[in-house]
């Protein structure tokens, strides 16, 4: 591809998020795409439109017991317990691998408490190379019983405004699908300053062995993913995105541009390709490229004239 | 590292016995940079449904540019494995992992059970290159019955290395563990144990070797989504209390860095 | 298969609900077998737990426009909106065939209203051939803005009372995925008198045609069945099957024996075969076979010591 | 109604064109108890992705116990479908659904559009076989353009009915619809015209046979989970404000009946 064509390209997938412009709406979603070095042999990284890294907590986390994955269909179960190598090793050791690639980089954090998360914001405020920063609150919070803070209005707000209050990048809040009202959550959160929202984070699932008659995590339960989940993701999306004025990025079992612009039409900014990182590790790049291929072969001036453009006719098609 | 992504032509597909196939697959790429003990993430469907790719070793490589994997029927996705047919293209991802550290010093032993024993035929025929190596090395090989070992073993008697075997119904060879013949062999101290098999026979191999005071190399299974270091699924136990990742720092370990739980 | 086998085999996997008891744990989900009749060609109808039919509210109503259904990853997106013929014509038309068969019958009801669900008990009652009334409370509540019954303890248990008021057989509550927590629902259905509980029923999911830019649903979004959903499902039966002490109905995604004995493991008593009608229409029956097999060669005394069995070892397994 | 589910080999897979395959299914139930307008659904994959059956009409059925259906392909079932190999089993369920009902009177007019034109050939072939009638049906095939129509074409031609065609880019017979020729015929006034075709043609047709006061009945094409009445998917809007399922009220309605909304 040449030199003019490439730039065509981007500038008609060219999105934004809060300041921030991405080349083209396509990110890699947490905990699938490492610290992005792992794809470099597969990937063009400087083609994504970002990359988000795996959760960073304030000291390292080992992680769960294995077994931590099982396959389930068309999905998989995923229960890693959070592995990460801590916020100080992150910046001394994957930062400036990071900060040399041409592509935004979003680091997702998390923490057992409202102060774990604000310190966290606090600690990447400054850090070249960090282009905004995706707020995991499906963790339980520790000091609350271990409810999740996503799944509740008032905990998620606090954890947006400490994290807000401390950070010098778009602050994204990345929310939890297992929530009766997710659109609840997507005010509160917004009202509590969030740049923009991601959701579908993964549905809380559980495989059982019947030759061992254990569950097949040694956590019990684990979160599902891939393209299970997609129509779930895909309706959460529908209704956040006409809950709040925020940009929204649309995550859960995309493996194609097709599935990609589905969650664009449904109202998402931009996506994140994640399970789809393991099948196919081209799938992220394969993605902006038919991505590119279709605002082009449509003759649209640029994605954004998608977003959100789904027509709903009253009593039917 | 070189890991590539391709769709590979399946150049043969042989029944070895009624549930172990050995397919013959093209890659030029993978045939000439992979390593013993290093595998290959297949994906076996076309749709979303199995989802994963699945891992097998690199049982030998070709300078015609082709390499081989054997593996057993276990659940759908081997079965879908089984079904195709020569000519059909396969999306194979590999070399992945870190595969065994050859060694030239003392005697080179090869314990494989299995499946296990998979990765072993590729690391005979690369000892047996390094001219440096003072003798050939001694392979152990161990399965259920005759019919499950017999398909592998005319392989590693083509290449003229020294064979026991052990079957635990004594069809064929020692009727017994594989790793009864290990306790009998009294090899040289600076020898190197290399091991694949079922949990529990690595883990009598490795305390075998430690208290001979034997190096021993383990290659270790474990559930995989990615087989590149992306997803940490792939977590196996250390015995400094820390997680190694099967796909990335394995799947080849020493024996003694493993907490062996059963 | 002769006499005496069958007869074993009935035995070995006998259980109850409340007052009923059930020759197998194998039903059919409620919309997913229509009225029984369907089927007679494929199952023997006899050799069934129990069948469970199509939701039937006091009017007969018409449903959704078209398109109702549409195939997702590994499941599929339903938006029949309710359709049946009403009690009355449920009662006179479809009741006579169900009450000849030797198989237990559970009318499966709905209402926009707590008294809807009582008046639809109260015609109910001692009607020959109703075996059990399954409460449907994933409807929108009319009366209270639209949400759904099964989104809050105080509605669903207010329906619950209202229907084991006027309920002469056992009443089973069927729960729906889409809460926060679905235990909260399950304990305040237990404490209003429920004498079961069954779940999941649909996950909400949308699905969208990139081709024409619209909803694939002409009620935009639908219920997610099918595979895809059954880690969920496992997980809520578990969860909902420590919390309550009535017996549990497992739901979601099964389509083998394996399937429906992995819910057994996991709490459920017994279990409703859905999706999996249209894929293979003698699944039901299959799966009482592929139990009893199991029964039979896993030398258990009865299919009850497997109900709840799973093991759950501290710190992985 | 005599429905069965039951794995029938494929006996011979044929491509027409480069998206049309006649499949041959060996079955002696279906084979003996179809009627012209009723359809099979298949599964397409052993997994649960592709997790539905697709439908598919019934082209014809022979009494050496096989039948057949063509399909073009579309998505991934039939992409599936159209891979499978002979000697292979699938899954089918059939026949299901009201057929056509035969008419004795009148002229026969059987209109097929597209893959439409699939449930016409098995009709021709039974009106034929009727005694009673005074003349051949006359059957009017309209596609896109000749490589389509070609293929079906010739089995219409070998029965000995009356063809015309129509296609879209003049290929092959008249340049424009089928219904073109439609109205230019004079039928008498008890004739019945059978239909079956994209949406917008069927529309066409029902108002074209109303003007004229014929009777005619459409096979209309909806999604469909189960086939068999049991899922309340496949709902096609009824001029009585009511809905009518398309597996089992259908897929053949008087076009009178039917509500048409484009
Ligand atoms: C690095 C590595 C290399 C490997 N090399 C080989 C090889 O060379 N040859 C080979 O035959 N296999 C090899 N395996 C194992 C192989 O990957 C699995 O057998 C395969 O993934 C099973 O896939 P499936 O879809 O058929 O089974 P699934 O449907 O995924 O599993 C079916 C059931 O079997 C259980 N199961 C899964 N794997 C195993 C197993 N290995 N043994 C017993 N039960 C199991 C699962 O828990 C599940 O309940 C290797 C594994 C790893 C991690
Ligand atoms: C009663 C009945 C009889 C039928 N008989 C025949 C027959 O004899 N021959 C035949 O070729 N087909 C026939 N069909 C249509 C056939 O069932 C579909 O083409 C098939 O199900 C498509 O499956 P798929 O998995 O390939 O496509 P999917 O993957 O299910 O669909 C791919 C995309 O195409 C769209 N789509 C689905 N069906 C169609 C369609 N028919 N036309 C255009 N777009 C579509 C879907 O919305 C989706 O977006 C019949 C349908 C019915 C209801
Ligand atoms: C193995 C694995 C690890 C994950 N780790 C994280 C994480 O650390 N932080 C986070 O916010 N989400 C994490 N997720 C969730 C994904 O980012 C994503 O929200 C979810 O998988 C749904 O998208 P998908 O269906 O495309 O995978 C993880 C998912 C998987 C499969
Ligand atoms: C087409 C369709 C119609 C359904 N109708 C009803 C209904 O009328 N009442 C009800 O309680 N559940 C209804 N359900 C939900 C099922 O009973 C069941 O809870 C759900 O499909 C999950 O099980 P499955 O994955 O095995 O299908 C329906 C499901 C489908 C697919
Ligand atoms: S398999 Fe994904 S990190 Fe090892
Ligand atoms: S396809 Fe299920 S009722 Fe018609």
């Amino acid at each position: 591809m040449d030199f003019v064509t490439e730039k065509n390209m981007d500038h008609d997938l060219e999105v934004r998020i809060g300041s921030l412009v991405l080349r083209n709406p396509v990110l890699t979603a947490s905990g699938t795409f490492g610290y992005a070095r792992e794809f470099e042999q597969f990937v063009n990284l400087h083609r994504l439109g970002g990359v988000v890294v795996k959760g960073i907590s304030l000291e390292p986390r080992p992680g769960n017991p294995p077994p931590r994955i099982v396959e389930t269909s068309c999905g998989m179960l995923n229960a890693i317990g959070l592995e990460n190598v801590g916020v100080e090793r992150f910046i001394a050791e994957k930062m400036p691998y990071l900060n040399n690639l041409d592509v935004p980089v979003f680091v997702n954090i998390l923490g057992d408490s409202v102060d774990e998360y604000q310190r966290l914001a606090a600690r990447l405020a400054g850090i070249p190379g960090v282009s905004a920063l995706e707020v995991n609150i499906s963790c339980p919070n520790v000091k609350k019983g271990g409810a999740a803070f996503g799944s509740d209005p008032d905990m998620a707000a606090a954890v947006t405004r400490a994290v807000k209050q401390e950070s010098d990048v778009p602050v994204i809040v990345k929310l939890s699908p297992n929530v009766t009202d997710v659109t609840v959550i997507a005010r509160a959160v917004e009202a509590a300053g969030a740049d923009g929202l991601s959701l579908i984070n993964t549905l809380i699932g559980m495989a059982v062995d019947l030759r061992t008659r254990r569950p097949k995590l040694a956590n019990v339960i684990g979160g599902l993913s891939g393209p299970a989940i997609k129509p779930v993701a895909l309706r959460m999306v529908y209704q956040v995105a006409r809950a709040v004025s925020v940009p929204v990025i649309g995550i859960g079992g995309i493996a194609s541009a097709e599935d990609a612009l589905e969650f664009i039409l449904a109202g998402a900014t931009a996506v994140q390709v994640g399970t789809a990182n393991f099948v196919n590790p081209r799938a992220s790049e394969e993605i902006v490229e038919g991505m590119a291929a279709y605002v082009h072969a449509q003759h649209l001036g640029s994605i954004r004239e998608l977003i959100g453009a789904l027509q709903i006719s009253e009593g039917g098609s | 590292m070189n890991q590539i992504q391709e769709k590979v032509q399946l150049i043969r597909s042989e029944r070895l016995t009624a549930d172990i196939f050995r397919l013959t697959l093209a890659s030029q790429a993978i045939a000439a940079s992979a390593a013993p003990g290093q595998f290959v993430m297949v994906r076996t469907g076309t749709a979303h449904d199995p989802l994963l790719r699945r891992p097998f070793s690199i049982y030998q490589t070709s300078s015609d540019g082709t390499f081989q994997i054997v593996f057993k029927v276990i659940g759908r996705g081997t079965t879908l494995l089984a079904h195709c047919r020569e000519g059909e293209e396969l999306s194979v991802l590999g070399p992945l992992g870190r595969g065994y550290r050859l060694e030239q010093k003392g005697q080179n032993i090869l314990v494989g059970g299995g499946m296990g024993i998979a990765p072993m035929l590729f690391l005979a025929k690369r000892l047996l290159k390094k001219t440096a190596l003072q003798e050939p090395p001694q392979v152990l090989l161990g399965a259920r019955n005759k019919e499950e070992l017999q398909p592998m073993l005319v392989d590693f008697q083509a290449l003229g290395v020294r064979v026991l075997t052990a079957t635990d119904d004594g069809s064929l060879g020692h009727h017994g563990l594989v790793t009864d013949r290990l306790r009998k062999l009294h090899p040289a101290p600076e020898s190197m144990v290399y091991c694949c098999g079922p949990k529990p026979m690595m883990a009598a191999v490795a305390m075998i070797c430690r208290e001979r005071s034997l190096a021993c190399q383990v290659s270790v299974e474990t559930a995989m989504a990615c087989g590149m270091g992306a997803c940490l699924g792939c977590t196996i136990p250390l015995q400094d209390g820390s997680y190694g990742h099967a796909c990335s720092d394995g799947p080849v370990f020493d024996a003694e860095r493993i907490l062996w739980t059963l």
